[in-house]
């Protein structure tokens, strides 16, 4: 058995990895898998370079961004690929507030989960897609959990969520969701990721395939059972019973391919976040 | 030489009176059964052996310490804390003062206390270094002083409250002989001019027998027995002078007295 | 005299010696490889990324920003904790009523209590401001404390003697008294209220250094973050060194003890 | 003389005005019926309180983060209390010191963090690790100024007693700095536990601060709360220790300055 | 009389000498040109006006202060600092006392200093409290002590040092004459045990003459003219006794002498 630790962030995403980790799928392929749920993804790299994890999901921005700055990051599997029909993320504003069209964010104030985060470069795409100029959008990082509060309280005047948060804001009424921003993307590229270093991958190529192996098992057993799945995630993601059982599933995809990728090099480019164009071959494990 | 304490002229209208008086310190008791009455106007010395009480004594009466069982009046009112009118200069000199003032601005902090206006105050304090021997200093600072200065400057500062009851313990204690003699003789001055009642510490015999009215011989370790050893009129003309009076016999006689007072163990 | 000088010369040479010395060893470090450049970068980079920040302006608008709200903090809360130091120093009552609850809310992290105060005051400046005086006023609050508690009782005497009033004490005694350590809390608070400023630039979004370190954070340009992180110390230093001119000022009489 | 000591005042006093803010907050609360991912009633927030101490998750959480917190502060205070020590008695080495230490001061932890991490990685050294570094200022500032506000007399008895540097640091230096260096303790205390909270809700996965974090994202707005609650009791419990230190060890200072 | 210090009996081991000292303080001249030399286990008392500077010669002996101009030696080796052997009591005793050690634990810490073993110590302490009259004292704080049992508590403290340089600031200012005579002739015994030499300040000039081998009188303001206005030797036999010393007819020249001395002025 090789113990390794993978970390992880409170977000369906992950719903395979819980499952092969319960199922006896990682076991089975001589993996001794420890899930370590970290608050903030952003902490993930420097935890992969300390060693104190060896495998961490984070966004797909993160690697890009990493391998931009001089760390060596490769993404090891895939967790879901965006689809369009998917409701899983959405712009909300506040509920009868002044923005009803996007020209209105300009001079608002907009929430985002993490500065130069995948919704955050998401929100911005979408609102250049539309003709806005995002520099005169501010943009406020905002926990997930307090949306809903720092809407209501005028603090903010939108804000791009993600279930369950999204559900809630709606449902208390504090905000309404305008613009099911998923729809207006291209379907196919990668949500989240795991990654880790390229050193950690070039030596343990096997282990690495032996992972991303147990998840496409876990993938198709979690289609046949989704309640068992549903429950298997309940032990590593603490939520109240009732917003668990109406979180919604993203569409998963275990194998990753550097085209998943490229719709964030073209946008992160696009938003001059990059500063050398990625090569994308190297950033994706074999 | 009790029978003195009696004295119908005295106790007529005592200023101050101690009233079976006893105070314990550290679970022992320091001063015990002390019945004293001070004139007013009058000129009380007091000596005694060091660790007798005589600090405790004076610190009793500005009511900075409270009597264990007891009780002092002062005009037949019970003192209970501290009056502006009453001025005390405390042994340690060095802490008394404030480091962060200068000599002017340590005088000036009575007249700031008494509410003299800023205008007045050097009218005030010019006059009294003087007199102390401080003008020169003004401007310096408590750690810049010498020893005997920062006791001349403490000085300074309780007579600018001019006060009507003035306590001093060992006033003079850092003082060469002719500094001594000269701010000896201003006191007692200022005393007949303002009619002020001092209560007056010394451990120098001479001294205490040339400025008073009456000595005081406290006892150490009183147990049972009275903290008053003896209270000893002094009956010598005033004005006084340091040459005559202290040739003086009755001068002589109370010196000699005195000495062979405090020779002998009083336990 | 001119030896006092010239030793003070010399002093502040070696000062920045030692300083020279830091700034080799972090040169040392990051050319050894020991740390990954994504977070800790080297010293020309950071320069580097200064430079750039100041040309374009924008890095010089948020230090300003940062460093007005650092001020408005720091005032805010050196007021706050001198007066209400000031009343528990000298008011055992007082202090009986309400340390209890300043002890239990003084080890509070601004991380813990943001949430609560976001939800309360929403993130607007005044909240910033709120966190940054709650954090940075318990040193000067407890120097404040300390100093009056740690008058010379002979003093205290000598206040009553004279027969001061309370205020009058306060004024002439106690603050002079505590003065030095007022101003070594003022000192401590400065920096915290620097770092608070960061802090909740970060997490309320307020334009300002702080905001700029946490995008370049969260988009690993550590060399940018790093250009914020040397703009604070440079903060710190200079207004440390400003403090202590109106220290010296203030404490020439002071230190004559 | 009759100066109130603390033990002299009613313990009940200082409850009282914390539960009478609780009060209002739950009535204002109830009132209201603010639902909210942030905010709990009082009640709610002690059942959480309470169900976390019978599951032991508390205790558990409590054990590392005090762990973490003392240790950072036993070598950052260590750290701070040597240095200020010296530059204390040396005010030449302390000039040469001042601008790095004013330039490192205001280092955030956001910077330090990663550092640590790739250092250390999750756990104890990580966060021990920043504790300790926002520790020594603090410690050194008032250890320091203690220090420097010695009684003079005191540093010439021991040059003439001839005590050598050990003795004449342990026997006279510190107990005579000791006042100023225990106010610099208590802030350390506050700045250690509020550090090692801060640690645990951004990077390190263990500890009260982790749970807090878990609890917020969770949407579980009471266990948070609770965990805040937790943590200044904590905090003030610490402060009550110290305080009980003080008093025994500062009994017989009446003369002390 | 300044013949005395070059008496060859002297001069030819001089322990101390004072080659041309002069000192400023605050951008003032307090000493000027002091020659002066101090033979081994000599007693050399000073006299002089209050802030004189007396003090600050105490001071310039122990190394704790350097002349402004001139040199001080000691065996030939110029003084640059505190040596172990040279202890001092201090005119401010409140200030020189650890407040957070107890009588006892003041005495310890000269021996402490001097590496005496833990165990050894209490055989050392006691008998010199009883010396001073604080054995019933030990477990007292300072600030539970009158100044009189401060300043003995010093005077313990440097005994312990075992000095063979011994400088003391008005050691006995605060004490009663009874508790004074005592110490007086203690001091007196321990120095011709020793071999001690001492530098002793006092304002009492019976004092001065009864210990000394040698009276020094200071000026103020020196000037131009050197700080030392009269070095005065003291031709009385020893041992000294209180009442006979006291009563010898050189003991009541001298006194007179030297007040005469004292009173005219040495601008
Ligand atoms: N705070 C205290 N706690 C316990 N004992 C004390 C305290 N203050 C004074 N004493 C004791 O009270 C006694 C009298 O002290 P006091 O200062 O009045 O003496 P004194 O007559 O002024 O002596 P001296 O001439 O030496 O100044 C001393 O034995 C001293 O030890
Ligand atoms: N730190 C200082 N700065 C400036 N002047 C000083 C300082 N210390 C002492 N002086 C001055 O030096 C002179 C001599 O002081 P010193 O303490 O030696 O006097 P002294 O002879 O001991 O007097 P006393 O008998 O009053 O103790 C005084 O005039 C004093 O003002
Ligand atoms: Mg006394
Ligand atoms: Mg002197």
């Amino acid at each position: 058995q090789t113990k390794i630790t993978v970390g992880y962030t409170a977000v369906s995403e992950f719903l395979p990895m819980f499952v092969a980790k319960e199922r006896g799928l990682f076991a089975k392929r001589g993996l001794d898998v420890t899930p370590q749920q970290l608050a903030y993804s952003s902490v993930m790299p420097a935890a992969l370079q300390s060693g104190s994890v060896q495998i961490a999901g984070a966004a797909s921005p993160v690697l890009l961004l990493a391998n931009d700055n001089g760390m060596k990051l490769v993404g090891v599997a895939g967790t879901s690929v965006h689809q369009r029909e998917s409701n899983a993320i959405g712009l909300v504003v506040k509920a009868n507030g002044p923005i009803k069209t996007p020209a209105d964010f300009v001079g608002k104030k907009v929430g985002v989960p993490g500065l130069n985060a995948a919704l955050h470069i998401l929100t911005r795409k979408w609102l250049d897609d539309r003709g806005v100029d995002t520099r005169r959008v501010t943009f406020v990082e905002a926990p997930f959990p307090q949306m809903g509060d720092l809407l209501r309280g005028g603090s903010i005047d939108a804000a791009i969520t993600a279930d369950p948060f999204l559900g809630r804001i709606v449902q208390s009424g504090v905000g309404a969701m305008l613009f099911p921003v998923a729809a207006d993307l291209p379907a196919g590229f990668s949500n989240m990721l795991y990654m880790t270093t390229d050193a950690w991958e070039a030596k343990n190529g096997e282990i690495v395939k032996n992972f991303r192996l147990a998840l496409q098992e876990a993938i198709v057993y979690a289609q046949a059972h989704p309640e068992d799945a549903r429950a298997d995630m309940g032990k590593y993601i603490k939520l109240p019973p009732q917003v668990l059982a109406a979180l919604a599933v993203p569409s998963f995809d275990a194998s990753l391919k550097a085209s998943q990728l490229t719709f964030w090099a073209d946008t992160m480019s696009q938003q001059q976040m990059l500063r050398a164009v990625p090569k994308l071959d190297t950033m994706v494990a074999k | 030489m009790n029978a003195r304490i009696m004295d119908p002229a005295v106790t007529s209208a005592p200023l101050i009176r101690f009233d079976n008086v006893a105070l314990d310190l550290g679970g022992r008791r320091i001063i015990n059964g002390l019945d004293l009455e001070l004139g007013r106007g009058e000129f009380v010395c007091v000596v005694g052996p060091s660790g007798c009480g005589k600090t405790t004594l004076l610190r009793l009466l500005t009511g900075l310490v409270q009597p264990t069982s007891g009780a002092i009046f002062r005009e037949n009112t019970r003192i209970d804390g501290p009056a502006r009118d009453v001025a005390i200069v405390f042994q340690d000199y060095g802490r008394a003062l404030l480091p962060w003032r200068t000599v002017a601005g340590n005088v000036s902090l009575a007249l700031e206390a008494a509410g003299v206006p800023r205008s007045q105050r050097p009218s005030v304090i010019q006059p009294l270094l003087q007199k102390v021997g401080l003008a020169a200093h003004a401007d310096k600072y408590p750690a810049e002083l010498s020893g005997g200065m920062q006791q001349r400057l403490q000085i300074a500062r309780c007579l600018a409250q001019q006060p009507s009851v003035l306590l001093m313990d060992e006033p003079f204690g850092a003082l060469d002989a002719m500094t001594r003699q000269s701010l000896q003789d201003e006191l007692l001055d200022l005393v007949r001019q303002t009619g002020t009642t001092v209560l007056f510490i010394t451990h120098d015999l001479e001294e205490a027998i040339y400025l008073g009215d009456r000595v005081l011989a406290l006892r150490a370790n009183p147990g049972s027995a009275s903290s008053l050893a003896q209270s000893i009129p002094v009956d010598l003309p005033r004005p006084r002078d340091q040459l005559s009076t202290r040739e003086h016999p009755e001068f002589l006689r109370l010196r000699r007295y005195l000495f062979d007072f405090i020779q002998e163990p009083h336990a | 005299m001119s030896r006092a000088l010239s030793s003070w010369r010399a002093d502040r040479l070696g000062g920045i010696a030692v300083l020279g010395a830091l700034v080799a060893l972090w040169a040392g470090v990051t050319t050894a490889g020991w740390v990954s450049p994504v977070f800790l970068p080297s010293p020309s980079a950071t320069w580097t990324a200064l430079r750039t920040g100041m040309q374009d302006g924008a890095l010089l608008t948020a230090t300003l920003a940062t460093i007005e709200r650092m001020l408005i903090g720091w005032l805010l809360a050196s007021v706050i904790g001198i007066v209400v130091g000031t009343a528990i120093g000298v008011s055992p009552a007082l202090r009986g009523w309400v340390q209890p609850l300043l002890e239990f809310i003084r080890p509070l992290p601004a991380s813990a209590v943001m949430p609560v105060a976001m939800a309360l005051l929403g993130l607007s400046p005044g909240m910033v401001l709120s966190v940054i005086a709650f954090g940075s006023v318990w040193p000067v609050m407890l120097a404040t404390v300390h100093g009056l508690s740690s008058v010379d009782p002979r003093l205290k005497e000598v206040s009553r003697v004279l027969g001061l009033s309370r205020s009058a004490f306060i004024v002439k005694i106690g603050w002079p008294h505590t003065l030095p350590d007022v101003l070594t809390g003022m000192r401590l608070s400065l920096t915290i209220a620097l770092v608070l400023a960061i802090v909740g630039e970060m997490l309320a979004s307020q334009e300002g250094l702080g905001s700029n370190i946490l995008s370049a954070a969260r988009s690993f340009r550590s060399p940018e973050m790093f250009a914020g992180v040397v703009l604070l110390g440079l903060i710190g230093c200079v207004s440390n060194a400003l403090l202590s001119v109106a220290e010296r000022s203030l404490g020439q009489r002071a230190s004559a003890r | 003389m009759t100066s109130a000591k603390p033990s002299a005042i009613p313990r009940w006093r200082g409850i009282l005005l914390p539960v009478a803010l609780l009060a209002f907050a739950e009535i204002t609360m109830r009132m209201a019926d603010v639902q909210s991912d942030t905010l709990a009633r009082p009640t709610d927030v002690l059942a959480a309180l309470w169900r976390a101490m019978q599951d032991g998750s508390l205790l558990a959480g409590t054990a590392q983060t005090l762990g973490n917190a003392l240790a950072g502060l036993a070598i950052g205070g260590g750290i701070g209390l040597l240095a200020g020590l010296w530059f204390g008695a040396a005010p030449r080495a302390g000039r040469m010191a001042g601008l790095t230490i004013d330039v490192l001061r205001p280092l955030p932890s956001v910077a330090l963090i990663p550092i640590a991490m790739m250092v250390f990685g999750f756990g104890h050294g990580l966060e021990s690790s920043v504790v300790a570094f926002t520790c020594i200022w603090p410690m050194l500032a008032f250890a320091q100024d203690g220090v420097s506000r010695v009684e003079p007399r005191l540093f010439e008895v021991s040059r003439i007693l001839g005590l050598g540097t050990v003795a004449r640091a342990w026997k006279v230096i510190l107990p005579a700095a000791l006042p100023r260096i225990f106010v610099g303790l208590r802030l350390s205390m506050g700045i250690a536990l509020t550090i090692a909270v801060t640690v645990e809700i951004v990077a390190n996965p263990m500890g009260l601060g982790y749970a807090l974090a878990m609890a917020q994202q969770g949407l579980d707005p009471a266990l948070m709360l609770a965990l805040v609650l937790w943590i200044g009791i904590l905090g003030w419990g610490l402060n009550a220790v110290l305080l009980a230190m003080q008093s025994r060890l500062f009994a017989h200072r009446g003369a002390a300055a």
